[in-house]
């Protein structure tokens, strides 16, 4: 077994490859949301191994909501991302900029 | 009983409603027809309650029938007061009202806003029905702001007449002056006997008295005087007494049942019903006594004369009727309340008879009012003429009638009175005798008596009215005849509003008349000995020679005195001072801040100013957004590391 | 002993993973590296004794939320060379925040943390102790209305993907089973009697 | 086991470590061999069943009644070229055969045998079971889409679609296990059946979730009638289409070894697992039928084989929309309202598990 400091630096790098990501990635929406599921996978890192350090299950609980959350957020995400190819034969994030308003 | 008070109250209502909204589906006949039966179910219950109150001698009923809202210790109820005095109110309001329902039948008979019309005056009589029936400040001020809605409506009943309009805009705005002068007296009540009860409020008379204010300087005001002169202010509004008197004669814009009606015999009485009602208030406050017995004989002298130089027949029964408001008014000021009541119903009666003669006349004449044009009428119009004769008789004071009974109780009440300024008033009234009796003999003799003025074409159509005038003429005739004879001694000597009204007995005018009174006949013979009757003749023989026989003489007066004819046909230059002054100033005022306040600050600096900052400030904003999702989303990554230092090198 | 090695192991597996996930050509790979790391991060959750969520992580995540990633990528016709174009243009930047918050966290959890509970490691669990029926005997009492919750946030996002997603096309041919069951005979064949033709 | 390889010269002076993984190791092999024979037996068994239900022989000609039949099938296939399509995407074509089969066996590490062996005696093992068949679909995915072929696409996006449909009503299933027995270990879920007769098993007051589970692994596994991934007259073979030699084994070894685990779960589920039919019944109940063991287990699963073989032979398959509806529409309803229904069974203490 390893300290809890282990994980927490391994998540730390997780996450930041994962902001990595975002930035190399910035025009693939797919990739877009893998990098959030990488990141949100560091976080629940944090989590357990907070949760294993105070023995207390309500980190492993949360976990568990964020998991759940994170597939209806993955879930919407695509079906967003399928229709809008549907509608613009793109994923490209530069073809999408009519936020600007 | 409670369910009569509301019947009474309600029938009017009710019929107003049908006849205004679904006046198109019951037709002209439907309209009248619901509106007399819901204003005749009003009258006989009132005979009913009448008849209760003043032969059976029932108790007086003071109760709240519904609670609106309570906030605090403040009730805000709807209730009924029920004594002698809305006993008498009621009866008289809702007599003239009927007359004036069936007269309208005829009256109105070709105008296309007939229902309307019914709807309008059901509705004013609802309306003063609550105001007399009240029995707190509240419904009183409801009822009071109800009657001038209507009277508004009425005024300018025919709206696509541009006086009419000006008219009822006048009506409305001087009102309002008015009414803000009640409302403050209602408030500055509240304010102090922390109740809109009238009881209540009546049971701290004295303490309120006793209590001083401070306006302004280091003037010390009783809290009481202030309170009655503010809500007397409203009264002068309402009821037309100088300086607000300038809308009434204007009001005659509307239709002649209006004139009767409102303008005459009721919503023009309110303001002194009121006083009469806060009799107990105002009788603690001999500086509010004086300010009401001044202004009323102002009211009553000067208005007269201006009675004298109008050719519009209408205009000149509506002067007559400010005058006499001014002896009402006077009877207030000299604490003579009942007095006032009493010539409050007997001009009632005798006023509205008159209004609706000069309307029978209108209508004779094919809408002609003007004097100049008549003549001669009584071989063509023998009916009317009978009853405004009989209404002449009564207005000047002819011994007998009901007039003379109630004018002449007055003058003895403002002869008996020792206030500061009963002296000007005494001369006043007794002075206005002869002008009444001139003007109202000049109307007559212009009207009915002479050469025939009118061309032949009118002369053709010229015929007596229909059944349904004539009908309520000779019924408003009787009691113009007998009211006084039947009713003086109980209502002035008798007591009957022993409980209603309040008098002191240091200002007991009445008591002092009383004394001396035996029976209506004696009264009669007591009359011969004083200068009213002789004034009042001697008007009459005036008029006579001025207008029948040397008709010539007063076009030559107008020359001679010219100065003063301009000054009386300009009305004091009343309207000219408010136009050319007040609304000068109030539209220099208005135009001023509409234009530095309105466009200059609200709209230039706040709001066009507060738009082009954020229109600026967007305009900067507005190049961050992008539109590229990951611009959003590095930003937000930054700013999470920019949190995450923060967070991790503050301590 | 082994517990480091396994630990270093999978890290490393993990990061590489990772990497992978940002740096690949093809999304289609980017997936399998995604599906790769969950799978590595199952077994560390594994050495933490978080057996349920790490199952739970393989069946949601692997089973599930990946499967749908492969889906959209390999369904959607993708213009690959555009997304890649610029890659690195911002690269720079991102490294430069990972390395801060990488260095921030690691000064906390490791410079700062010598001392600290942070570095101890924890004792392992008698093997009795089933962490899924610990966790469920929390989450169904305390958490109940929040588990709850997240059941009704999933409800939603089923039914907004559908809606999202769904389209009816003109011309499709959808079997009615109700219809189908309801036919009578008397609807699909009639019997004519004929009398025989006779010569 | 343990006791083989302490037999084992020099054993004991391995570390630890070693010798826990060779431990491991020793059981795991012998499993995956046998496991290997059933598979192929399983064909020849497969071809056999549906000769006679088709009344003709079927392979009768390598070794006694065509016995040594699956063997000259694996030595053809080992000897046949490996071709890899151009433009395919080269590493996944070669790695979706390993997905596929990796789970296939990998989740008999939690399958208990007989009452005390089993591999990996873990308390999350329902958990796992479920896990590890979701996992299953990656090697049909990434089968179709490597071998950049359009057939092949649309077999494995058919099959794959058709995998996580039923999935779920798989999973609700297993929940209903779960509800009946209390416990997520597998070995633990069969003890909760035994103790009465066979009544007492879980198929019969599972009934609806015990039919569910069973056509759909039957499903999952496309086999017929639910074989449209690889309807030979639509999209030629499906997903596989573009393999050939060993790494078409590798799927056609995947598919068998999922249909024992499917088979082998049913049974542990829903008949007792190792459990005998006849303990409890007066006749046979002292006699050592009524003891239980892994023969029983062979039995049942080998019953459920049968059936997979029967279905093939006797069903016409399924058009596509059908099967959807069959596994969103039907299924997954009835499992639903059967986990209510259980959840009142259970509150109110109806049922064997009620004591």
């Amino acid at each position: 077994m390893v300290p809890v400091s282990y994980y927490l630096l391994l998540a730390a790098a997780l996450f930041a490859l994962g902001v990595t990501g975002i930035f190399l990635n910035r025009k693939n929406v797919i990739i877009l949301l893998m990098c959030i599921e990488l990141m949100l996978l560091a976080v629940n890192f944090n989590f357990i191994a907070f949760s294993r350090m105070l023995e207390d299950l309500v980190g492993q609980v949360f976990v568990f909501f964020i998991l759940t959350v994170a597939a209806a957020e993955a879930a919407i995400g695509l079906a967003i991302l399928v229709v809008l190819f549907r509608s613009r034969r793109s994923i490209n994030v530069d073809d999408l900029d009519t936020l600007k308003g | 009983m409670e369910n009569v008070y509301l019947t009474i109250v309600l029938a009017p209502l009710v019929a107003a409603i049908v006849a205004g909204f679904f006046g198109r589906q019951i037709g002209r006949a439907g309209a009248h027809w619901v509106t007399i039966l819901g204003v005749a179910v009003s009258f006989l219950l009132s005979l009913v309650v009448a008849k209760d109150v003043f032969i059976d001698g029932a108790e007086v009923f003071n109760q709240a029938v519904y609670v609106w809202a309570v906030t605090g210790n403040l009730s805000m109820e709807i209730g009924f007061l029920i004594d002698p005095l809305s006993a008498v109110m009621m009866v008289v309001v809702t007599f003239v009202s009927l007359m004036v329902h069936i007269y309208t039948i005829g009256y109105m008979h070709d105008d296309p806003g007939y229902q309307r019309f019914f709807s309008y005056i059901s509705l004013f009589t609802f309306a003063m029905l609550m105001l007399v029936m009240s029995n707190n400040f509240l419904q009183l001020f409801f009822g009071w702001e109800a009657v001038g809605l209507v009277s508004y409506l009425l005024i300018g009943f025919w709206y696509r007449k541009p006086t009419a309009i000006f008219a009822n805009m006048k009506a409305f705005i001087v009102n309002r002056v008015g009414d803000f002068g009640f409302l403050l007296g209602i408030g500055a009540l509240l304010y102090y006997a922390g109740s809109l009860d009238y009881f209540t409020v009546f049971a701290q008379a004295e303490e309120i008295q006793a209590t001083s204010v401070n306006i302004w300087g280091d003037a010390q005001w009783s809290a009481l005087t202030l309170a009655c002169i503010l809500l007397f202010i409203g009264a002068m509004g309402k009821s037309a007494q100088v300086p607000l008197h300038v809308w009434l004669p204007d009001s005659m814009e509307g239709p002649t049942p209006i004139s009767a009606l409102i303008h005459a015999a009721t919503m023009v009485t309110a303001g002194i019903f009121m006083v009469a009602r806060m009799s107990p208030l105002f009788e603690y406050s001999t500086a509010a006594l004086s300010f009401v017995l001044v202004i009323g004989a102002t009211t009553a002298f000067f208005m007269g004369l201006l009675g004298l130089v109008q050719n519009d027949i209408k205009r000149v029964v509506a002067y007559s009727t400010l005058s006499q408001l001014g002896y009402m008014t006077v009877a207030l000021g000299v604490s003579a309340y009942a007095a006032g009541m009493f010539h409050l119903m007997t001009h009632a009666f005798f006023k509205a008879l008159l209004f609706l003669g000069a309307g029978s006349v209108i209508i004779g004449m094919h809408h002609v009012q003007d004097m100049r044009q008549m003549g001669g009428l009584r071989r063509y119009m023998p009916v009317t003429y009978a009853t405004v004769v009989i209404g002449t008789l009564a207005l000047v004071g002819f011994p007998g009638l009901s007039g003379y009974f109630s004018k002449d109780a007055l003058i003895e009440a403002v002869h008996a009175a020792s206030l500061p300024g009963s002296t000007y008033a005494f001369w006043c009234v007794l002075l206005g005798v002869f002008v009444t009796a001139l003007y109202s003999f000049r109307l007559l003799f212009m009207v009915f008596h002479g050469k025939e003025r009118f061309d032949q074409h009118t002369r053709s159509h010229l015929h007596e009215s229909p059944w349904v005038v004539t009908v309520p003429l000779i019924l408003l005739a009787i009691p113009s005849v007998a009211i006084g004879w039947l009713t003086i001694q109980p209502l002035l000597f008798g007591g009957a509003f022993q409980n209603a009204i309040f008098v002191l007995p240091a200002n007991d005018t009445l008591a002092v008349v009383g004394e001396k009174f035996t029976s209506p006949a004696g009264f009669v013979a007591h009359g011969f000995t004083t200068p009213a009757l002789y004034l009042a003749i001697a008007g009459a023989v005036t008029a006579w020679f001025l207008y029948l026989k040397r008709p010539d003489i007063p076009a030559r007066l107008q020359e001679r005195f010219h100065r003063v004819h301009s000054v009386l046909d300009n009305k004091y230059y009343f309207d000219a001072f408010n136009e050319q002054v007040l609304a000068r100033a109030s539209r220099f005022f208005g135009g001023a801040l509409w234009r530095g306040g309105d466009q200059g600050i609200i709209d230039g600096i706040l709001v066009n100013g507060s738009a082009r900052a954020v229109g600026w400030l967007s305009g900067v904003v507005r190049r961050v957004q992008t539109g590229y999702l990951y611009h959003y989303a590095f930003t937000m990554v930054i700013g999470l590391c920019l949190l995450l230092a923060w967070l991790l090198t503050r301590g | 002993m082994i517990g480091h090695v396994l630990f270093f192991a999978l890290a490393a597996v993990l990061l590489s993973a990772a990497i992978g996930v940002i740096t690949s050509r093809n999304p289609v790979h980017s997936a399998m590296f995604l599906v790769l790391a969950f799978f590595i991060s199952a077994g560390l959750w594994l050495l933490l004794e978080a057996e349920f969520l790490a199952i739970v992580l393989v069946l949601v995540y692997v089973g599930a939320v990946m499967v749908l990633f492969l889906f959209v990528v390999m369904m959607l016709d993708l213009n690959l060379t555009r997304l890649r174009e610029g890659f690195a243009r911002y690269a720079p930047l991102g490294v430069v925040l990972s390395l801060v918050i990488v260095a921030l966290l690691a000064n906390v959890f490791w410079f700062r943390a010598q001392d600290t509970p942070l570095m101890v490691t924890p004792e392992l669990r008698s093997a009795d102790v089933s962490n899924t029926r610990e966790l469920g005997s929390v989450l169904y009492t305390e958490h109940v209305y929040a588990f709850e919750l997240a059941a009704v946030i999933l409800l939603v996002a089923i039914v907004a993907a559908i809606t999202l997603t769904m389209r009816r096309r003109p011309g499709l041919k959808v079997q009615d089973v109700a219809k189908q069951v309801a036919v009578r005979r008397e609807d699909r064949v009639r019997v004519v009697k004929m009398d025989a033709e006779k010569e | 086991m343990e006791a083989l390889l302490n037999a084992l010269p020099g054993w004991a002076l391995l570390p630890d470590a070693v010798q826990t993984v060779g431990v491991i190791v020793a059981q795991i092999v012998p499993i995956l061999i046998v496991l290997t024979l059933c598979v192929a037996y399983l064909t020849y068994a497969e071809r056999k069943v549906i000769g006679y239900i088709q009344n003709r022989i079927g392979p009768n000609r390598v070794g006694f009644k065509g016995l040594l039949q699956p063997f000259a099938d694996v030595l053809k296939l080992m000897l046949k070229e490996v071709v890899i399509p151009t433009n395919s995407n080269r590493f996944l074509f070669v790695i979706a055969p390993l997905l596929a089969i990796i789970p296939a066996f990998a989740t008999w590490a939690v399958i208990p045998f007989n009452d005390h062996f089993v591999l990996a005696d873990i308390n999350a093992g329902l958990l796992y079971v479920l896990a590890l068949t979701s996992v299953g679909v990656y090697g049909v995915i990434l089968a179709g889409w490597a071998s950049n072929s359009k057939y092949a696409f649309l077999g494995a996006m058919r099959s794959a679609a058709q995998i996580v449909a039923y999935e779920i009503a798989m999973g609700f299933a297993l929940v209903g296990v779960l509800m009946a027995a209390g416990s997520l270990n597998l070995g633990d879920i069969v003890r909760a059946q035994g103790g009465g007769t066979l009544l007492s098993w879980f198929w019969l007051p599972l009934l609806p979730l015990f039919v569910v589970y069973f056509i759909s692994g039957v499903a999952e596994t496309n086999r017929a009638p639910f074989d449209v991934a690889e309807g030979e007259s639509e999209i030629v073979a499906g997903f596989h289409v573009e393999y050939s030699g060993m790494a078409f084994a590798v799927f056609f070894l995947a598919e068998y070894a999922n249909m024992i685990l499917i088979s082998a779960l049913t049974a542990l589920f829903f008949l007792g697992g190792w459990l005998s039919p006849f303990a409890g019944l007066p006749v046979l109940g002292d006699t050592f039928l009524a003891e239980p063991g892994f023969f029983w287990f062979a039995l049942k699963t080998a019953l459920f084989l049968f059936c997979f073989l029967w279905f093939r032979a006797t069903f016409p398959r399924y058009r596509y929309d059908q099967i959807m509806r069959l596994g969103w529409k039907v299924f997954i309803p009835v499992t639903i309202i059967w986990i209510f229904v259980l959840g009142g069974m259970v509150h109110l203490e109806i049922g064997p598990w009620a004591r």
